[in-house]
C-alpha cells in the first residue's frame, strides 16, 4: 500500500497554504521575468577574499536574488589593487560545481565510500583519535594543510589540544628551502620592491605565470620607469616580455651564477661595505669561500658566459640600493634542487652586498597587522606540547612553525604516524611522490581529509568532511603585511549551496569535542574575530562592510636597517646554526642531486596563469583553456626533439625511474637543451573530477620520494626523465 | 559620444588569459566560447628567442564587410566606434563569418531567451553596453599589464604611435595594424612582428567579392527582377488591350 | 488543314520529362522562397510563413538536392529526351535569330511574324540555355557555400556573388517563361504539352514550324513504306 | 478515496523513493498490492524488468546510483539538468550552463516554499530543488486541491525526469529505480504543458 509513507518528512506543512502564491509566480517563466528584471533591489556587493591561490587577493562579489552574478578585483586590498587574473573569476564557480564533496563519507571495507552523518564522523573519528593516542602517545597524531585563515586558528589550536606538536604546510613542496636560506642569513623573508627598483633580477620566479595582479602592475610600473629586468631561469617563461635579458642557465645552477656575483663584487670592491660593516657578521669567511667563484668557473658551470655574469654583477653594483635579486616563491630555489637552500641564502647574501636592505626598490621586511587573539582567560588556550615535532631533529634549520609535511608518510611508513588530518591540502598529489603517499596513508589507522572536493588525498583517506567553499563561509580575520599592512576578511556570499557541508571552524570545534578535548573550542569563530580585530580599532562591522582595510598607522620604515632576527641581530654571512646542524657556516657549491646524460633531461616544472596548485583544475572554464590550447603539452627544446625525430604535438612518453608517462609534446626555443619542462596542474587521477582527470601527467608522479637536506623540501626537480616518441 | 579605439599591445601581452575570462564573465559565454582568441608567435633559435603572445579579437572596422554582408541588417555600427551583432536579428546563416577578412565574426550555438540553442553570429561587442555607460570593456580593465588599453579615439592612436616608437629597439619589424582597406579599425594592435606572422593580411581589405555583390551584383539583381516582373505586368496588359477578342488559330 | 486534323493531337514530351521538368520547376520555387528573404529583406516575413528563418535555410538544403536530382533522372529514364533536349537547345541557326523581334511585338499582344521553329522555340531554347547555365553557376557556388570548410575563404566569398548573380538571372528568365505558358494567350497551349504531353497539331504547326514539318516528313516516309 | 488523494500518496510514496531506502519504503514496494495501487493511482501502466530486491540490496542500488560518494552518482537535483540561469543580465561564464547547482530552478522552488510557509526540516538532502522536495510540495498542493498550481508545478520542475530515466538506464538496465521513475515518468507527462507559458494554462490547461 502507498498509504505508510504517506507523509512529508522534509516540508513540514503547518500553517502553510498555497493560496498565499498568486499562480503567475507558481509560473516559473514569469517568475523568472519578474525577479531578474527587478536589477537593483536584489543585488549586494560583498566584498571578501579570492581563494583561487595562496595569495588571496580581496575581491567584490556581487550576488542578485542571493546568488553569485559577478566578481570584481577589490581596489583596496594590497594583492589586487583592483584587478583579478582568471583564477580569481573562475574559481568562483565551484560554488555551483555539481562535483564538490556533498556530505561527510567513510571508506568501507570494500574501499568505497559511504555518506555518513556528520555526528556518526565526529564520534568515529574521535573514539579512533582517543584510542590512538592512548595507545601509540600524540605524537602519532599530525596536521598538514595549504593554510587558510580559519585554518591558521582553527587546526593549529586543534592538534595542540590533542597534546601532539606534528603541525605542517605545503611549504614541504613550496618555499621551505628559501625560507631556510633566508631565516638563517636575514632573519626573515622580506619582499622586493619591484616599482622603485632599477635593476631587478629574477631568478626561476615569473611573475608572468604565478600571478598576483599588484606584482604584475610594479613589474609594468618599474619598467615605465626604465628599469633593467633580468629573467634567470631554464625556461623563457611568461615574464619575458618584461625583461630585457634572458639568462638560459643551466637548471639547478642558479647558487653558481649568485655565489659568481658575490665574488665580482668583492673583487672589485663594489659591494656596500659600510652596510656590511654595521649590519652583517662573518663577511671575512664568506669573502674566503668565495675567492674560488670565479665567473669563469661559474661559465662552466651554469652556461652563462663570464663577460655576462661580470656586468650584470657590475651594473647591479652601480644601481645599488635600488638593484635587487627578487625573493622568488617556489621558483628556482623554493623547494627544487639539493642545493635550493645555499642559493637561497647567496641570494639573501647578496641582496645583503648590494646594501639595499628596508631601502627604496631593494628589499623591504613589511610591516605586520598585528591583530589580537582570544583572551587566555576567558577562552584557555592548550599548551605547547612538550613533544618536539617530529622532522625537527633530522631538519633543524627548517622553519619551525611549518615543519616538514612530508615526515607523515615516511613515519607512517615505519609503523610510528598512526593518525594524519589533510585540510584544504592535496598533500598526496601535491607534495611527494604520489606512489609512495598512498602505501603510506593506506599503513595509518586514521587518515581523515577537510575539503571542498574528491581529491587524491580524500581517496585516500578514510573520512573524509566536505567544507563549503571559500564563496559559502565566513573565515577568520587575516592580517596581510606589506609596505601598508592590511586587515581582510573573508566572507559568506552566498548561502551554502551543499547543506549538508560545514565550515572548518565548526569542523575543528566539534573534532575536538569528539575528541575529548573540546574545552579549548568554546568559542565563536564571531568571538575570534572580534578579538582579532579589537586591538586595531576597527569594529567587525566596519570589516564586514569593507572587506579591506589598509592600515595606514602600520607602515614598513623605509631607510632604517632592522635588527636582523638571526642569533646575532645581523645579516649572518657565516652561520653557527648551520654549522651546528653539521652544514658549511658559509654558503659552499653544491652540485644538483641529479645530471642529466646525454639524450636524458631533467623534469622541471612552475605554474601556469590559468591553474593554481591542483586545485582548479576542475573548473571548466579554466581547463577549457588548457583543452583550447593544449597547455598541458611537455617543453622540449627543438633542437633536442630534432635529434630525437620528435615533431610538435607528437605524444611522447616520459619515463623516469619512477614512473612512465605519455603527452602531447611542444616544441620550442624558449627551453634550456638539457631540461623539458611541465606545467605543474595536471595529472588529476580523481574520478570524482571528471572535467580534469586525464589532462596531462602530474611531474610529483616522477619525482622520486626524498628529502633536501637542509629544509627538507621534496626537491622536485631532481629528476631525470627519458623521452621518447611513442605512436599514437 | 566620442569614438573610441582599444589598443593591444602585443609587446606587453603576458599569455595569463585573464582578459578570455573577464570577457566570459562579461558576456555570459560558456566556458567553450570566447571572443577572444591567442597564438604564440616565437621568433629566433634557442638562445636568442623573442616570444610574443597575440590576443586577437574583433576588429571593430570602419567599413565592416560583416555589416556589409548582413541580409538580416543584424550587425550595425555604435555610436562608440564599435560594431555590434544584433542576436535577436541574426539567424546564423553565417554571411558574416564567411566574409569577414580576419576570421573574426564567428557563428556558435548560443541561447535565446526561451533557452533553446540556436545559431547566432556570435562576436566581440567592444563592452558597447559597459561603454555607453561610460565604463572600461572588461578585458582593458582586467589587464593589468596594460597590454589592452581603451580610450578616445585620438588619444589611443598617439599612444599607440607612442609605443610604438618605445619598442622599435627590441622589434625592429613593429607596426601599428590599423588596415587602410576596411576603412581602418577600432581595435589597434600594436604587432611585434609583421602581421604575416600572425595570420594577419597586412593589406587586409573588404573582399571585392563582397563590392560586387552588394554594391553592382544585388542591386542590379533586384533592378532585373523588378524589370521582368513589369514586362510581365506589361505584357499581361497591353495582351488584355490588343488582343482582346482575337482568337489566335492561325498565329503569326 | 482539314478541320479533323485540327483536332488530332500530337505527342511532344514524355513522361518523364514532364515529371522531371515539374519537379525542377517545383524545387526552383521551393528555392526561390527560402532564398527570396537572404536575398532582400523586403521579403523577411516569409521566414513568418515558413516559421523560422532556420526552418527557411533547412528547406534550402533540402530543395537544394532535389533541385539537383531530375538531371539524373533524366539521364537514366529518359536519356533520349535528355540528349533531344541539349542537342536541339545548342543548335542556333538563322530562323533561331530571327525568332526575337517579332517575338516581342507578340508578347505585348501585337500580331507578327516569327519565322518557322524548331521542336523547342528559340524563346525555350533560351530559356533552357539561360536555366542550365543558371542552375550550374547556383549548384556549383551553392556547393561551395554549404560545404564551405574544403573551399578557400576567397572561393567561398566569390560563391556568395555567383549565387547571387545566378539566382537574379535566373529568376528574371523564370518569370517569362512563366508568364508565357501560364499567362500569355497564344501560348497557353503549350501548358498542355507540359501536362498531358500532347499537344494539338495546329498548335504544332503554328509554333512549331519546322517540327511540325518534320513530323509529317516522318508520316510520309512512314506511309510510304506501308 | 478521491482521486487527488491517491495521486497525493503517490507522489509522497515517490518523495520517499528518492531518500536512501529506509523500512518504510520497502514495506509498501515488498506489499503484494503495490503494483495495481501504483498503476492504478499513476494511470500508467508498469513495465516489467526486475525482481523485488532485497532491502540491503535496495540501499547498496541507491547508493551505487545515486549518491554523490558513488564515482557517477546520479544527481536528483533539478538544476543539474538545466541551463542554470535564463536571467540576461547574469554576468557569469557559466550562466546558461547545464550541470550546476542552485539554478533557477532551485531558486524558484526556494521561493515558492517560503511564501506558502513550507519550513524545511533540517535535512542533508535539503536542496530546494531536489526531487522530493518537489514531490512532496507538489502533494501538498494536492491536498489543497490547486489542481492549477499542481499542474504548473508538475510540469515546470519535474520536465526533466526523461534526463533521469537515462541516466539510470546508463548505469543499471535492470534497476527497480528504472522502472519506478519511467512510471512516475509517465504520471507526469500527463500534466505536461505543451507551451511552457502560464498563458498558455489559462486557456487549455492540458495538452
Amino acid at each position: 500500500m502507498l498509504k505508510p509513507v504517506s507523509r512529508r518528512s522534509f516540508i513540514k506543512a503547518s500553517a502553510a497554504t498555497a493560496a498565499a502564491v498568486s499562480l503567475t509566480s507558481f509560473d516559473m517563466h514569469s517568475w523568472m521575468a519578474s525577479a531578474s528584471a527587478d536589477e537593483k533591489a536584489a543585488i549586494s556587493k560583498i566584498p571578501t577574499t579570492c581563494n583561487g591561490c595562496s595569495s588571496q587577493c580581496g575581491m567584490i562579489a556581487y550576488t542578485k536574488n542571493g546568488r553569485l552574478w559577478k566578481l570584481e578585483g577589490h581596489p583596496d586590498h594590497p594583492r589586487s589593487k583592483g584587478t583579478l587574473c582568471a583564477r580569481g573569476h573562475g574559481y568562483a564557480t565551484l560554488i555551483y560545481s555539481k562535483e564538490r564533496l556533498e556530505q561527510p563519507m567513510k571508506r568501507m571495507e570494500n574501499g568505497k565510500y559511504e555518506p555518513i552523518s556528520w555526528e556518526q564522523a565526529f564520534k568515529e573519528i574521535g573514539d579512533k583519535l582517543k584510542e590512538i593516542i592512548k595507545e601509540h602517545g600524540p605524537e602519532s597524531v599530525a596536521l598538514v594543510q595549504d593554510p587558510r585563515p580559519t585554518g591558521n586558528v582553527y587546526a593549529t589550536r586543534f592538534i595542540k589540544a590533542l597534546g601532539s606538536p606534528n603541525y605542517y604546510t605545503h611549504h614541504v613542496a613550496c618555499n621551505n628551502s628559501r625560507d631556510t636560506g633566508f631565516n638563517h642569513t636575514i632573519g626573515g623573508v622580506p619582499s622586493a620592491d619591484i616599482a622603485n627598483s632599477s635593476y631587478i633580477m629574477f631568478i626561476g620566479r615569473s611573475y608572468g605565470d604565478g600571478i598576483r595582479p599588484s606584482s604584475m602592475s610594479a613589474l609594468a610600473q618599474a619598467k615605465e620607469n626604465g628599469a633593467k629586468v633580468i629573467i634567470v631561469d631554464p625556461r623563457k617563461n611568461n615574464t619575458s616580455p618584461f625583461a630585457d635579458q634572458w639568462l638560459p642557465i643551466r637548471p639547478g645552477t642558479d647558487l653558481a651564477l649568485v655565489l659568481a656575483m658575490a665574488h665580482i663584487l668583492i673583487e672589485k670592491d663594489l659591494y656596500d661595505a659600510g652596510f656590511i660593516e654595521d649590519h652583517a657578521t662573518g663577511f671575512e669567511e664568506f669573502k674566503k669561500e668565495v675567492k674560488q667563484y670565479t665567473p669563469e668557473w661559474a661559465e662552466k658551470v651554469t652556461g652563462i658566459d663570464a663577460q655576462t655574469i661580470k656586468t650584470i654583477a657590475t651594473d647591479m653594483a652601480q644601481l645599488k640600493p635600488k638593484a635587487v635579486i627578487e625573493q622568488s616563491w617556489r621558483g628556482a630555489f623554493g623547494c627544487n634542487y639539493k642545493n635550493s637552500t645555499e642559493t637561497g641564502r647567496a641570494v639573501a647574501l647578496f641582496n645583503a652586498m648590494l646594501g639595499n636592505i628596508q631601502q627604496e626598490g631593494g628589499y623591504i621586511f613589511g610591516a605586520s597587522a598585528g591583530l589580537g587573539d582570544l583572551d587566555p582567560d576567558q577562552f584557555p588556550a592548550p599548551q605547547e606540547p612538550d613533544a618536539v615535532k617530529d622532522g625537527e631533529e633530522d631538519f633543524p634549520l627548517a622553519p619551525r612553525g611549518r615543519g616538514v609535511a612530508n615526515i607523515v608518510p615516511l613515519r607512517a611508513k615505519e609503523g610510528k604516524m598512526k593518525a594524519a588530518f589533510y585540510h584544504h591540502s592535496n598533500a598526496a598529489l601535491g607534495y611527494g611522490n604520489p606512489e609512495y603517499y598512498k602505501e603510506a596513508l593506506n599503513e595509518m589507522d586514521l587518515v581523515v581529509t577537510i575539503d571542498v572536493q574528491m581529491s587524491e588525498t580524500a581517496l585516500l583517506s578514510h573520512y573524509v568532511l566536505p567544507e563549503p567553499s571559500y564563496m559559502e563561509r565566513d573565515d577568520a580575520v587575516d592580517g596581510v603585511g606589506g609596505g601598508t599592512a592590511a586587515v581582510v576578511l573573508r566572507q559568506k556570499a552566498v548561502d551554502r549551496v551543499h547543506p549538508n557541508t560545514k565550515p572548518a571552524d565548526e569542523i575543528f570545534t566539534e573534532l575536538a569535542k569528539a575528541s575529548g578535548v573540546g574545552e579549548y573550542f568554546t568559542f565563536t569563530l564571531e568571538d575570534y574575530n572580534k578579538a582579532a580585530v579589537e586591538p586595531l580599532g576597527i569594529t567587525m562591522d566596519e570589516l564586514r562592510e569593507k572587506g579591506s582595510i589598509p592600515l595606514e598607522d602600520k607602515k614598513a620604515e623605509i631607510g632604517t636597517v632592522p635588527e636582523f632576527n638571526t642569533p646575532s641581530g645581523k645579516v649572518e654571512f657565516a652561520s653557527q646554526t648551520f654549522e651546528d646542524a653539521g652544514f658549511n657556516a658559509v654558503p659552499t657549491w653544491i652540485p644538483p642531486l641529479v645530471e642529466p646524460k646525454n639524450g636524458s633531461y631533467r623534469l622541471t616544472t612552475g605554474k601556469q596563469a590559468i591553474h593554481s596548485h591542483t586545485q582548479t583544475a576542475n573548473i571548466p572554464m579554466l581547463m577549457q583553456i588548457t583543452k583550447d590550447y593544449d597547455l598541458e603539452r611537455l617543453w622540449m627544446n627543438r633542437q633536442e626533439a630534432k635529434k630525437k625525430g620528435i615533431q610538435d604535438s607528437d605524444l611522447v612518453e616520459v619515463s623516469s625511474d619512477s614512473a612512465s608517462s605519455t603527452v602531447k609534446v611542444k616544441l620550442t626555443d624558449r627551453l634550456h637543451p638539457e631540461t623539458v619542462y611541465i606545467p605543474s596542474h595536471y595529472g588529476i587521477t580523481s574520478k570524482y573530477l571528471t572535467t580534469a582527470k586525464g589532462v596531462g601527467f602530474s611531474y610529483m608522479e616522477h619525482v622520486p620520494f626524498h628529502f633536501q637536506p637542509m629544509s627538507g623540501c621534496s626537491m622536485i626537480h631532481e629528476v631525470i626523465v627519458d623521452v621518447r616518441k611513442v605512436d599514437a | 559620444m566620442g569614438q573610441y579605439r582599444m589598443l593591444v599591445d602585443v609587446t606587453k601581452c603576458i599569455g595569463c588569459y585573464s582578459c578570455r575570462v573577464a570577457c566570459q564573465m562579461e558576456n555570459d559565454l560558456p566556458p567553450d566560447q570566447s571572443y577572444i582568441s591567442f597564438c604564440e608567435v616565437e621568433k629566433g633559435e634557442y638562445p636568442n628567442v623573442e616570444w610574443v603572445m597575440h590576443r586577437f579579437s574583433c576588429l571593430h572596422c570602419e567599413d565592416a564587410v560583416c555589416e556589409k554582408v548582413c541580409p538580416q541588417n543584424a550587425i550595425s555600427y555604435s555610436q562608440t566606434g564599435a560594431v555590434v551583432v544584433d542576436q535577436e536579428q541574426c539567424i546564423g546563416c553565417e554571411y558574416c563569418e564567411k566574409n569577414c577578412p580576419f576570421g573574426r565574426a564567428k557563428v556558435e550555438l548560443c541561447q535565446d531567451k526561451e533557452g533553446n540553442s540556436v545559431s547566432r553570429a556570435n562576436k566581440c561587442t567592444l563592452c558597447n553596453g559597459k561603454v555607453l555607460e561610460g565604463m572600461t570593456p572588461a578585458c582593458a580593465s582586467t589587464c593589468y599589464t596594460e597590454a589592452i588599453v581603451f580610450g578616445e579615439s585620438d588619444e589611443i592612436l598617439q599612444k599607440a604611435e607612442q609605443r610604438l616608437a618605445e619598442v622599435k629597439d627590441r622589434y625592429p619589424d613593429a607596426n601599428i595594424y590599423n588596415p587602410e582597406g576596411v576603412g581602418g579599425t577600432h581595435t589597434i594592435y600594436l604587432l611585434a612582428h609583421k602581421p604575416e606572422e600572425y595570420d594577419l593580411e597586412s593589406d587586409a581589405t573588404t573582399p571585392a567579392s563582397a563590392i560586387i555583390w552588394k554594391d553592382y551584383a544585388q542591386p542590379l539583381g533586384k533592378l532585373l527582377l523588378g524589370a521582368t516582373t513589369m514586362a510581365v505586368i506589361g505584357g499581361a496588359i497591353s495582351n488584355r488591350l490588343f488582343n482582346k477578342g482575337e482568337h489566335h488559330e492561325g498565329g503569326e | 488543314m482539314s478541320s479533323q486534323q485540327n483536332r488530332r493531337l500530337v505527342k511532344r514530351f514524355s513522361k518523364t520529362a514532364i515529371f522531371v521538368h515539374w519537379l525542377n520547376a517545383l524545387a526552383f520555387f521551393m528555392l526561390y522562397l527560402t532564398g527570396l528573404p537572404l536575398y532582400t529583406e523586403y521579403f523577411h516575413w516569409l521566414y513568418i510563413i515558413l516559421g523560422s528563418a532556420e526552418n527557411a535555410m533547412i528547406l534550402h538544403r533540402i530543395f537544394a538536392v532535389v533541385f539537383m536530382t531530375p538531371l539524373i533522372i533524366a539521364l537514366i529514364f529518359d536519356r533520349q529526351s535528355l540528349v533531344h533536349w541539349l542537342r536541339q537547345i545548342f543548335t542556333w541557326k538563322k530562323h533561331d535569330f530571327k525568332f526575337f523581334m517579332p517575338f516581342a511585338k507578340e508578347f505585348f499582344g501585337l500580331h507578327s511574324d516569327v519565322p518557322k521553329q524548331d521542336f523547342y522555340n528559340a524563346g525555350e531554347k533560351l530559356n533552357s540555355l539561360l536555366q542550365l547555365s543558371m542552375g550550374f553557376i547556383l549548384v556549383i557556388s551553392g556547393v561551395i557555400l554549404w560545404f564551405d570548410q574544403f573551399f578557400s575563404a576567397s572561393a567561398v566569398q566569390w560563391a556568395f556573388v555567383f549565387h547571387n548573380i545566378g539566382f537574379a538571372l535566373a529568376i528574371a528568365v523564370v518569370v517569362g517563361h512563366v508568364y508565357l505558358s501560364v499567362g500569355h494567350p497564344n501560348s497557353r497551349v503549350s501548358m498542355k504539352g507540359m501536362t498531358k504531353g500532347d499537344v494539338p497539331v495546329d498548335y504544332a504547326r503554328d509554333h512549331h514550324g519546322r517540327w511540325y514539318d518534320e513530323l509529317k516528313e516522318k508520316e510520309k516516309q512512314k506511309n510510304k513504306g506501308a | 478515496m478521491p482521486d487527488h488523494m491517491k495521486q497525493r500518496d503517490l507522489l509522497l510514496f515517490y518523495a520517499e523513493l528518492y531518500k536512501p531506502p529506509g523500512d518504510a519504503v520497502y514495506e509498501v514496494i515488498s506489499h503484494p498490492d503495490f503494483r495495481t495501487e501504483l498503476e492504478q493511482a499513476s494511470g500508467a501502466a508498469l513495465n516489467d524488468c526486475c525482481d523485488l530486491p532485497s532491502l540491503s540490496s535496495l540501499k547498496e542500488e541507491f547508493r551505487s546510483l545515486f549518491s554523490s560518494s558513488s564515482q557517477n552518482g546520479i544527481s536528483l537535483i533539478e538544476s543539474f539538468y538545466k541551463p542554470w540561469t535564463t536571467d540576461q543580465t547574469a554576468a557569469l561564464p557559466f550562466a546558461q550552463s547545464k550541470g550546476m547547482m542552485m539554478g533557477d530552478p532551485a531558486w524558484h522552488m526556494r521561493y515558492l516554499l517560503e511564501e506558502i510557509g513550507l519550513n524545511s526540516s533540517y535535512d542533508p538532502m535539503f536542496y530546494p530543488d531536489h526531487i522530493s522536495v518537489i514531490l512532496e510540495l507538489a502533494a501538498f498542493l494536492l491536498e489543497e486541491q490547486e489542481t492549477d498550481k499542481f499542474t504548473l508545478l508538475v510540469s515546470q520542475h519535474l520536465n526533466w525526469l526523461d534526463d533521469l530515466v537515462e541516466a539510470i538506464r546508463k548505469q543499471k538496465k535492470d534497476s527497480l529505480y528504472l522502472k519506478l521513475t519511467e512510471l512516475l515518468n509517465k504520471f507526469v507527462n500527463e500534466f505536461t504543458i505543451c507551451n511552457q507559458s502560464f498563458d498558455r494554462l489559462k486557456e487549455d490547461s492540458v495538452c
